[in-house]
């Protein structure tokens, strides 16, 4: 393996890699974080003892790799297999055997495939879940081996650096101004714009930042990135670094990633070895370093300046930013910082081209954004769709819609700092201001479905609750609003709440946003004002003490509905405290006194008898 | 001109008025423990009045890190007592022992020179204290107590 | 120099300057508690905000840090400048019940708490970190806020009393209210839960420093004199110079 | 304390306030906690004042300063679990365990605590012990712990 010098050497290495493998098959199975809680280490391990038994009987090489997250994290754990593009769902260990035999012989293992409405589909191009999305950002997440520089080479990795390396730094940076690549991670801030400031700003040296601390929970759009697909992540830094004229670079990875820790290492390593990163990148003279930095567990530090803070050893409080930080940011030094779905698509821009680019999504919001869309929806996994899909399409095409004929009550996006937004939004389109318009955020990419079963005052309770612990406890208005919204709230779903409670949080919520000190207080208040805005009957039955959709212990009860009950007894064997009785075919009763709420007959009853009713003293 | 205050013990009478007019120039009332000039009296009728000399290298300017401790238009130093965070360090670190703390107003206080118009040379009855265009005879006047106190400093630190 | 309007009037300023400096040069009151003209700014407390506009959208800055601009115009009376300065002054009445200081500011600015948070201890402590910022810029950083959130507290390492403390007493002098305590009585000066013997001035035996202080500034050395000691050996010495 | 091992993490890094985060991180794995000699051991090696040790050492969720069971506990609270019963799961293990959560059991085996987001949503509720991952697992717990217990 010797160092590549020139962008041509590039060029021939991809050549001979692609040469040396036109016959390869490969089964990729699936390492993203869904499909590893599935157990996937053990599948990959049963179907490369598999593929080895195989391969001694014919003489036929077989590929098996771990790749990053293939996206429809339901139906884990995937394999899913090339050039073909098979996929298979849900595959046990002891299915390894089976799916090497049949590859071999050129047929589908029929029972793995996914199934939509009793009809099998054997290409993962047919698969609904994927029919919609539009993948090139994902592109390489979920095909190749997140440990082999090789792989990515062969898809075209490094391409759009090569490009880059070939034009003046301006036009790089011209290039990314005229794509109107916006933030993907927070409000959407013109990531030329924040580079153009820093290249202009005198200061040495210069920084690049990957914001990888995604902290939202219900979100791990970047980290499937990271884990899956590291070098676009390094890639984009490589090229930002030489259009702006930074020399150094950091990745900051959330504490809970080891994974991705482990991955950008040997990523950083290998690109390093083959002279795409470190001193004169393909000979072109420009040199750049970069080094992963993990966090420590702080929600803030997904912050700009408390994720600098945190990088120069420092607990993770965020400053005021009257100046940017692409004027003074780390160490008080030019900086830009970008979230690392932004990154990923920098080589794209510059490799299939601006105006490729400028004809994916919207005017406002050009490209694709990756979403994870989780929840009570049927199809739960990573999705990449291009902006300006409205959220029925996404909730409905793309995830299949809700669960056991549950209905929709409320999407929430952009996690703690954003904002649940009710059916009558469905057909927003989704881009960065829409969603604003409408008192939420695109944040990094969580979307979380909620059905009739959620109730809005506990999402709310839920959000700030979170933000309560993660607040840094610096500003006033977050350290002691928060508290107080959460005080609140608390009263509120535990029956202790008063009229005029809904008026009293929404006072202080939008004295929270006109006044706190960073990004992270100023949007805690999401959360409280869009279920205010969209949800205010729910706070109003609570003010009274009643929740009607069977969440907040106190404040109803479960009761059979007999008309509809026909006493098949499930909800009587579901219950862990045996509150529910009654004779076989006839109506059940429960028994307020030991019931405990946890609404478990009420998921599992089937004719939708079990209703949520007030509490009567 | 800069104008610089001049020391002649050999004319002080100790009569205090400097004090005097010291502290209520600075606190609004006669408290000579508050005044920035002190005169010491000795045995055998020697009188000295003390202030601050506004060292050329001053020691309390650098041990300031909050910058409450500059020096003026004038080449005054002057305390900023909205700056002062009353941690004495200044205090410790004048040699002459011309910065004082106040006890009420917790913060570093010293000689300004009354913003060029010293309430202590304008009540000094014997131009003991005296406060002129810093000219060459002035200056060489000011030398040579300068050097005195050079002198002596040596002495105490050797 | 850079122009701005406050309220209506001109103001002609150097360029870096704050709106609250500027504000000040025109006798215009802005609130602030962890504002401390010695110490770097902090703009935490959220009391200065005033309302400004700027490309013809309004919002509230922490006038302590904002930089004047050209043209900037700034007004620190509006409604809504009073509704955030009751929103902070409210959220610390609950949090220091029994601070003189803050009630005061908040009687003058109509503020009252919101009375909905759980009885608790309460300290006297805003969390303006004046008292962080004095030990760390001119001492030595021997306390600093610890945990985060409701939770953060300032305090020495492992909650102790500051191994690294000298003593002098800075934290005390800058802190709004009253919250550190020192204490000087019998030669013996306390602070943060750590006593100091005080160093007697070697000529009028009176307790002047503690020793840490003056090790921390190299001048433990040789005679030790407090300060009007110092001043009357110098007037003695020269007194013989003299003769 | 194992002063050899703590001397083993400090000497990999350069004396640059920069890397305390990074150096606490280490000796949280070497040690399961930071044991308080290693924190004044650290000040001293990067001369910071120890308050900023203590405070970066408070700050983050990452460290704690009783050791953590051989086998840490970590129960999702992220938004997708909290929506399909994450308190009631940690309700669940809390009573399996008899323990509270951040506290550790008196033989040293599990440790109890909370994350945001496990990014396994689609298994939501789920929990992690060491780095298995178990999901929808109510019902099963019981069977979940022996099964850690005895390996």
């Amino acid at each position: 393996m010797s160092r590549l010098e020139s962008a041509k050497a590039l060029d021939e290495w991809r050549r001979s890699l692609r040469a040396s493998r036109c016959a390869g098959r490969r089964i990729c199975v699936c390492g993203g974080p869904g499909c590893l809680a599935a157990g996937s280490a053990d599948v990959h391990r049963a179907l490369v003892a598999a593929s080895q038994k195989a391969s001694f009987a014919v003489d036929v090489c077989l590929d098996v790799v771990r790749t990053g997250c293939q996206g429809l994290c339901q139906q884990g754990v995937l394999v899913t297999l090339q050039p073909q593009g098979t996929l298979y769902c849900a595959v046990q260990p002891d299915d390894a055997e089976e799916i090497v035999d049949a590859f071999l012989q050129g047929r589908a293992v029929e029972r793995l495939l996914y199934r939509d409405r009793a009809r099998s589909v054997e290409d993962v191009q047919d698969v609904p879940f994927y029919l919609r999305q539009e993948k090139h950002v994902l592109a390489r997440c979920g095909l190749i081996d997140p440990y082999s520089l090789d792989d990515y080479v062969v898809q075209g990795g490094y391409e759009g650096l090569a490009r880059a390396l070939c034009l003046e730094s301006e036009t790089v940076l011209e290039r990314i101004v005229r794509a109107r690549l916006r933030g993907r991670g927070g409000g959407g801030f013109p990531a030329g714009r924040k580079w153009e400031a820093c290249r202009r700003a005198s200061g040495d040296p210069k920084y690049v930042l990957a914001n990888g601390d995604e902290g939202d929970p219900g979100a791990f759009m970047d980290r499937s990135l990271m884990e899956g697909d590291p070098h676009s992540l390094l890639e984009g830094m490589v090229i930002g670094a030489y259009a702006i004229g930074a020399s150094k670079g950091f990745i900051y990875v959330r504490n809970e990633y080891p994974l991705a820790v482990k991955t950008l290492q040997r990523a950083l390593e290998a690109a390093r070895e083959k002279g795409l990163l470190g001193k004169d990148v393909l000979g072109s003279g420009f040199s750049f370093d970069v080094e992963v930095c993990r966090g420590g567990g702080a929600f803030v530090c997904g912050e700009s300046t408390a994720l600098m803070a945190s990088i120069e050893g420092r607990p993770g409080t965020p400053r005021v930013k009257y100046i940017r930080s692409s004027e003074r940011g780390l160490w008080e030094s030019p900086t830009v910082l970008n979230n690392v779905e932004t990154w990923a698509n920098v080589p794209l821009i510059l490799s299939r081209g601006v105006d490729w680019f400028l004809s994916l999504g919207t005017e406002g919001s050009p490209g694709t954004k990756v979403f994870s869309l989780v929840g009570k929806v049927k199809n739960t996994g990573l999705v990449e769709v291009p902006m300006g899909m409205t959220l029925r399409e996404i909730i409905f095409d793309v995830g299949g819609g809700m669960p056991k004929g549950r209905r929709f009550k409320a999407v929430q996006t952009g996690g703690p700092s954003g904002g649940c937004l009710p059916e009558a939004s469905l057909d927003l389109p989704v881009d960065f201001d829409s969603l604003n318009e409408a008192g939420s955020i695109m944040g990094s990419g969580g979307m979380i479905v909620m059905d009739d079963r959620t109730c809005m005052v506990d999402v709310a309770r839920y959000f700030v609750s979170f933000l309560v612990e993660e607040s840094c406890g610096k500003c006033t208005p977050c350290r002691e609003g928060l508290r107080q919204m959460k005080t609140i709230l608390d009263d509120l779903s535990s029956g202790r709440g008063r009229p005029g409670d809904a008026e009293l949080l929404r006072s202080l919520a939008e004295n929270l946003r006109d006044t706190a000190l960073c990004g992270l207080g100023q949007s805690a208040a999401n959360p409280v004002l869009s279920t205010l805005r969209y949800f205010p009957e729910e706070y109003a039955e609570h003010e009274a003490g009643f929740c009607r959709s069977g969440v907040c212990r106190d404040l109803f009860r479960f009761v059979v509905d007999g008309d509809s009950c026909r006493g098949c007894g499930l909800c009587a064997s579901t219950c862990p405290v045996g509150a529910v009785s009654g004779e076989k075919g006839r109506a059940h009763v429960i028994d307020q006194d030991r019931c405990i709420r946890c609404g478990k007959c009420c998921e599992a009853c089937i004719f939708e008898a079990i209703v949520v009713g007030e509490v009567t003293s | 001109m800069e104008k610089v205050l001049l020391l002649s013990p050999e004319k002080c009478i100790g009569c205090g008025s400097c004090e005097l007019a010291c502290s209520m120039a600075k606190e609004g009332e006669f408290r000579p423990a508050f005044s920035r000039v002190s005169v010491y009296r000795f045995d055998g009728g020697t009188n000295v009045p003390m202030t601050c000399q506004q060292c050329d290298e001053a020691p309390c300017i650098d041990v300031c890190k909050v910058g409450a401790l500059s020096r003026d238009e004038n080449n005054v130093v002057v305390v900023d007592g909205q700056k002062c965070i009353g941690c004495r360090m200044c205090i410790h670190a004048c040699p002459f022992g011309n910065m004082a703390y106040h006890r009420e107003k917790k913060v570093a206080i010293k000689c300004d020179q009354c913003g060029g118009d010293p309430q202590c040379v304008a009540f000094c009855p014997t131009k003991a204290l005296e406060y002129l265009p810093a000219d060459t005879v002035t200056l060489a006047r000011k030398k040579i107590f300068s050097q005195k106190f050079a002198k002596i400093a040596q002495e105490v630190t050797d | 120099m850079i122009t701005l309007i406050i309220n209506g009037l001109k103001v002609t300023v150097p360029e870096g300057t704050t709106i609250l400096e500027a504000a000040r040069r025109l006798d215009v009151e802005i609130p602030t508690l962890c504002h401390h003209e010695g110490l770097s700014p902090q703009g935490s407390c959220r009391l200065c905000m005033v309302e400004i506009e700027q490309r013809g959208r309004r919002r509230l800055v922490a006038s302590c840090m904002f930089p004047v601009a050209e043209g900037l115009v700034v007004e620190t009376e509006t409604e809504t400048v009073a509704g955030a300065r009751r929103f902070v002054l409210g959220l610390l009445r609950d949090r220091c019940p029994r601070s003189e200081e803050i009630a005061a500011l908040a009687a003058r600015y109509g503020a009252k708490p919101f009375g909905r948070l759980p009885l608790g201890e309460r300290d006297l402590c805003i969390h303006c970190d004046r008292c962080v910022r004095a030990c760390e810029e001119e001492a030595t950083g021997c306390i600093a806020f610890s945990f985060r959130g409701w939770a953060r507290r300032v305090e020495g390492p492992f909650g102790e009393a500051p191994a690294d403390c000298i003593g002098c007493g800075a934290c005390a002098q800058v802190c709004p209210t009253g919250f550190i305590a020192v204490e000087e009585e019998g030669g013996m000066r306390k602070i943060w839960g750590k006593s100091f013997e005080l160093l007697r001035c070697s000529a009028c035996g009176k307790p002047f420093a503690t020793r840490e202080e003056l090790v921390f500034q190299g001048l433990d050395e040789g005679d030790l004199l407090c300060d009007r000691c110092r001043k009357r050996e110098f007037a003695a010495s020269f007194t013989r110079g003299v003769r | 304390m194992d002063r050899d091992a703590l001397g083993a993490i400090l000497e990999v890094y350069d004396r640059e306030e920069r890397f305390l985060l990074p150096i606490l991180q280490d000796i949280q794995e070497r040690f399961r906690h930071l044991p308080r000699e290693a924190l004044t051991e650290t000040a001293r090696y990067l001369a910071v004042p120890e308050s900023r040790v203590f405070a970066v050492a408070t700050f983050y969720k990452a460290f704690s300063f009783t050791p953590k069971g051989r086998k840490p506990i970590k129960v999702c609270m992220g938004t997708a679990c909290h929506l399909r019963g994450a308190s009631t799961l940690l309700e669940e293990l809390e009573r399996e365990l008899d323990l509270s959560v951040g506290k550790t059991t008196s033989d040293g085996q599990f440790s109890l605590e909370t994350v945001n987001c496990l990014g396994a949503c689609a298994l939501a509720p789920v929990f992690t012990v060491e780095d298995r991952v178990y999901g929808k697992a109510e019902g099963r717990l019981a069977e979940i712990l022996e099964r850690e217990r005895k390996s």
